[in-house]
């Protein structure tokens, strides 16, 4: 299997062998990656560097937590890729949803429907843990549907409202 | 003496407030949320007994159940720890009343000094300085504080009577921002203590926050523990304090120990508790309000001093004198803690819930880990994100550094997210090295993202690492697609049935 | 001055040693058996070569495979550890002919303290008393041992000459047992150093076992750090150690630490290495042996001092003076460390491997656990038992056999079993509390069983606790029962087609 | 469910009668009984006392690790048991088989086949973690069959001899 992916901007080629050998951007390398106690905490070793890292799928990148940095990874089938860059790449805007990132309570919504936002503005306040989260804009738009309102309780991933 | 303490919280500090007693042969009486069960306070302690449902309203702030439970289970002292009820006078008060020793100030003293404003006024009488701010009231409204404000000036601080934790807390520019400012901190502090009371004081800027442990018998001795410095905050959150503090020598560490005993005095303390100070550029320093309670950073004293706080706790409550006199104190290294909350750094330091699947804590020399969780354990939405404390010694400020970033790089913890990537910046920072900061150093100061692109970069390591872990994942899927083929087999069971039947 | 260390070890202390390199800013470099790819010391590592198979002779003793990894990785020192290479001169040498140093003493000094008969013989010249036994001899045969051994007395020890740990020891009463017990002695000694070679030395009766750390610098400077008291062995393995010692008073343990480090300057010694003493009942002192390495129970030491002895040893390698004076040497409180072993104490001790599916270790205050493996690691059958330590300090012996009561209680490891519930067994006997015990207290005069039923007595509740566990295990089985009659639907589907086809 | 659970010599009549209450010796008691972490760690609250047990079946008996101590617990089905009693008990002696307690190498055999041991001799020395272990006869008896010999890798349970 051959993937590209992308990290910080910079692709790289990375042809998964077997399951010892890898040929990164060209170069054969030998490498030792398990699993330690079946967790998505990960040990490898390449020429003999021992590097450890927890590694959990996102959406749409894999998060590798390495030496106390966080790299957001693409990791993209190299055929698919090809295709989709021949179609002209992926459609850009559309409806955002926010979703709640963890239970809480809706203390505030703080904008209506149809009302026009920009990027980082404060779109509600969902207090968890004690604290007070202000939820933001991740683009600029007009809310849409709100599907909730203040003091209702909420789960994790519950949709909020909507962004057009 | 009393023999069996209840203790009224939960996680880390419950547990370190139960191996204190245990090391001291008293028998422990734990109190749980329905969410906490399986929680290690309820594991460690002797008893342990349901208080309701997970909010903390239905359960660790219901005061008399508490008391019920201590008087059942013949619990004839109370330790409150921090946070929840361990600054209501009410609820010292009402032990007191049952004949429960209530492990920290007296009643009078919680209120002296847990009222924000009562407590300026007390000090300033006692010639203690303070940060300038509304003196001498109590329930002040909108209005009364909207009026006193310009006398002030803005930059100020809205926060809340009852406060700590920067709960309740608002930070006000301009008289115009003020009236929504203060509806959001008056709900916010109603929401943690109960009580929406706000009061106002002068923002010093460049100030650093310095700390003073103070602990008081019954027998008239006031002793402070040297100082902690807890410039590192986060929305008034402290996130890192250390001890002692890069900006005191021992000159300045006797005179601010000698005001933060007056001001203990002044409210006739006893036990435990915590005089904090604005320490400004020109190392001018100003009393801020005082914890009458553990705090939660005490465990970099005891690593300074060699003193157990929560023993010395337990003593004094016991109407023993305290085992140390001011001369019998001596500094040897410098310690730090760094909060590991469970939170996101990469998105706003969100709050991150979930079940914790692996753990991994380090050890070794010089490094205490104070944690109420384990591989196993659910973290919920309901109390406060902070899942342990990480506390290191070293001979010297850089050697204890230096031991923080290797313990931090080997502490994991999967299954929600933690601030621990913030803290490994945090120790390689020019800044922070240097001891250059002050309170507003991580809000104005510090990008995490820009921090993170000064050091080394494994971004090729990072690739190979999650194509590798993506490449796993597919072929596993694949492998559980096959066998569900394979045990799909009905329709071959079937076919064969037919043929059998032909 | 080296800048990347290769460990030559695994388990605890090749970790102990990479948070030591790590704290300093040293690179490391991790070696590993087929068995050990996830031990933590090559999770810890900045780089990790593979030795070879499990068993140690095929990858931890391999000097040369070792060497070599060292010169590929650009290693230009080694630390060896305890165990495996770490008292091998010829390593030693091996390494300081490739330019590597050796974070150890001399191969002269590792040669004449390694060999137990030369150091007896070098000691004794520079007027440090021994005990009785075989001097000055090297590759005694049986037949010489068995005509040596009346004049010696019995009862007497065989003991291993490159040995260490208790491997290759053996008590002998008459001369009709020896035959045989040389035998097996030369047997282990075989298998666990690779040198089969034994001498003889009078067992002294009620004695303890009392160990001096010394620390030697190549500028001619030799400090003690005091004593450890190891007098709690089974078959001659340590089991607990404490210090200081209660046998000991200011004047014998300046005495006895000046003796320890007259015997070290006799090899002309440098590094960390330890004088092993035996104390009688009259307090007379014998030199017994010189550990030329790192301790397993250095720990307590640095507890007590505050002293980092493997950063010390770095220092020193590294061919600075050491950082401390005798007279900077100070003892603060006591410490204790119990080994925490997989071995299964209701049943002699047998060793026990398995997979370790949980753990919980002890944290808080005061206590430190050292340790390589985690949930998840197995323990195969081809290294040491002892996977643990756990060590505690606290300010007085009792408050440290309190605190060690609590941190075992605390500590759960699941998986293996453990001989955790020996020391807390050890830790309620008042032999042990009363500090009355001597190298013999273990086998002689203690019984798990006895000393149990002393205890309080929780029958009822194991009781329960197994009815329920085995209720639940019924319910569960019954349920998978129900399930799979369910999922065996096969037949169901068949019939179905069948009514279709009709 | 009714059971009678033995530990050291004292019975304990034990009925289950749903997730929270069982009757002990006649008397009810509500408990709390749940596993940490779905191991066999099992956390127990009764008369709001606390008690954490490291609880594993062994053969026959059910080992209880708790506060330092063991507690072997031997659990009956109440109607089991009366039916084994009245039957005459169980059998006792029979043939005995060792078995290695866990992998290792066979360092000497000390016993030959039909030989009589006594109680407490060591039969053979299996090496393990470095250390030498002299497995004993648990009864007097007569050796039968030896499967093994010196210098032999045996895994763990592997039957190394049998006596009689």
């Amino acid at each position: 299997m051959k993937y590209i992916t992308t990290v910080e901007g910079k692709e790289y080629t990375i042809e998964v062998l077997d399951d010892h050998h890898i040929i990164l951007n060209g170069k054969t390398m030998l490498v030792d990656f398990v699993s330690v106690d079946g967790q998505p905490v990960f040990s490898m070793i390449v020429d003999g560097k021992s590097y450890e890292a927890i590694i959990q799928e996102g959406e749409p990148e894999w998060d590798v937590l390495l030496r106390g940095r966080l790299y957001p990874a693409l990791v993209e089938d190299e055929r698919e890729k090809r295709l989709k860059t021949a179609s002209g790449g992926a459609v850009e805007g559309g409806e955002y949803q926010l979703k709640a990132p963890m239970p809480g309570l809706i203390v505030t919504v703080l904008v209506t429907e149809e009302q026009e936002v920009t990027k980082g503005q404060v779109l509600l306040i969902l207090e968890s843990m004690k604290m007070q989260n202000e939820l933001k804009a991740p683009r600029d738009g007009i809310v849409g549907r709100i599907r909730i309102k203040a003091g209702e309780s909420v789960e994790q991933k519950q949709p909020l409202l909507s962004l057009h | 003496m009393f023999t069996k303490v209840l203790i009224a919280n939960r996680g880390e500090i419950a547990v370190r407030i139960i191996r204190a007693c245990r090391e001291i042969g008293l028998e422990t009486v734990a109190v749980y949320s329905e969410a906490d069960r399986s929680a290690l306070h309820v594991r460690y302690a002797d008893e342990a007994y349901l208080l309701g449902p997970a909010p903390s309203r239905d359960s660790y702030l219901r005061a008399d159940k508490i008391i019920d439970i201590a008087r059942k289970s013949g619990a004839d002292a109370v330790h409150p720890g921090y946070g929840f009820l361990a600054e209501r006078e009410d609820f010292a008060a009402a032990c007191e009343d049952t004949g429960i020793t209530f492990i920290g100030p007296k009643p009078s003293a919680i209120a002296a000094m847990g009222d924000k404003g009562v407590a300026r006024a007390t000090v300033v009488k006692a010639g203690v300085p303070v940060v300038p701010g509304t003196e001498d009231v109590g329930n002040m409204t909108d209005d009364d504080l909207l009026a006193v404000a310009p006398q002030i000036g803005f930059p100020l601080l809205i926060k809340a009577t009852a406060g700590g934790g920067g709960k309740g807390m608002r930070e006000v520019k301009t008289i115009e921002e003020m009236p929504n400012l203060l509806k959001s901190a008056r709900r916010e502090a109603e929401s943690a203590f109960g009580d929406g009371n706000v009061y106002l004081e002068k923002l010093v800027t460049g100030a650093r926050h310095i700390e003073f442990q103070i602990m008081a018998d019954g027998k008239g001795n006031v002793v402070h523990f040297g100082e902690r410095e807890c410039s590192l905050q986060r929305r008034h959150q402290k996130l890192l304090e250390e001890a002692p503090s890069a900006a005191l020598d021992d000159d300045l560490r006797q005179r601010m120990g000698s005001v933060a005993v007056k001001a203990a005095q002044a409210v006739d303390y006893l036990n435990a508790g915590t005089i904090e100070f604005l320490l400004d550029k020109d190392k001018n320093f100003f009393f801020l309000e005082m914890n009458t309670r553990l705090q939660v950073e005490h465990p970099i004293t005891e690593m300074v001093t060699g003193i157990d706080i929560v023993k010395e706790q337990i003593r004094v409550a016991r109407g023993r004198a305290l085992s140390y006199k001011q001369e019998d104190v001596k500094f040897n290294g410098h310690a730090i803690e760094c909060r590991i909350n469970a939170e996101d750094p990469y998105n706003n330091f969100m709050p991150s819930t979930g079940r914790i699947t692996h753990s991994l804590i380090p050890t070794g020399p010089g490094v205490r880990v104070d944690t109420g969780v384990y591989p196993g354990f659910e973290i919920t939405p309901f109390y406060d994100p902070m899942i342990a404390k990480l506390i290191v010694w070293g001979e010297t400020r850089a050697q204890a550094i230096l031991r923080m970033r290797r313990a931090l790089e080997e502490y994991r913890i999967v299954g929600v997210k933690t601030n621990i990537p913030f803290h490994q910046t945090m120790m390689d920072s020019h800044r922070f090295m240097g001891g250059q900061y002050d309170t507003r150093f991580v809000e104005e100061r510090f990008s995490l993202e820009e921090a993170e692109e000064s050091r080394a970069d494994f971004g090729e390591i990072a690739a190979v690492l999650a194509t590798l872990a993506a490449h796993k994942q597919t072929e596993r899927s694949a492998q559980i697609v096959q066998r569900n083929e394979r045990d799909a087999s009905n329709w071959k069971w079937v076919g064969r049935w037919e043929r059998m039947h032909r």
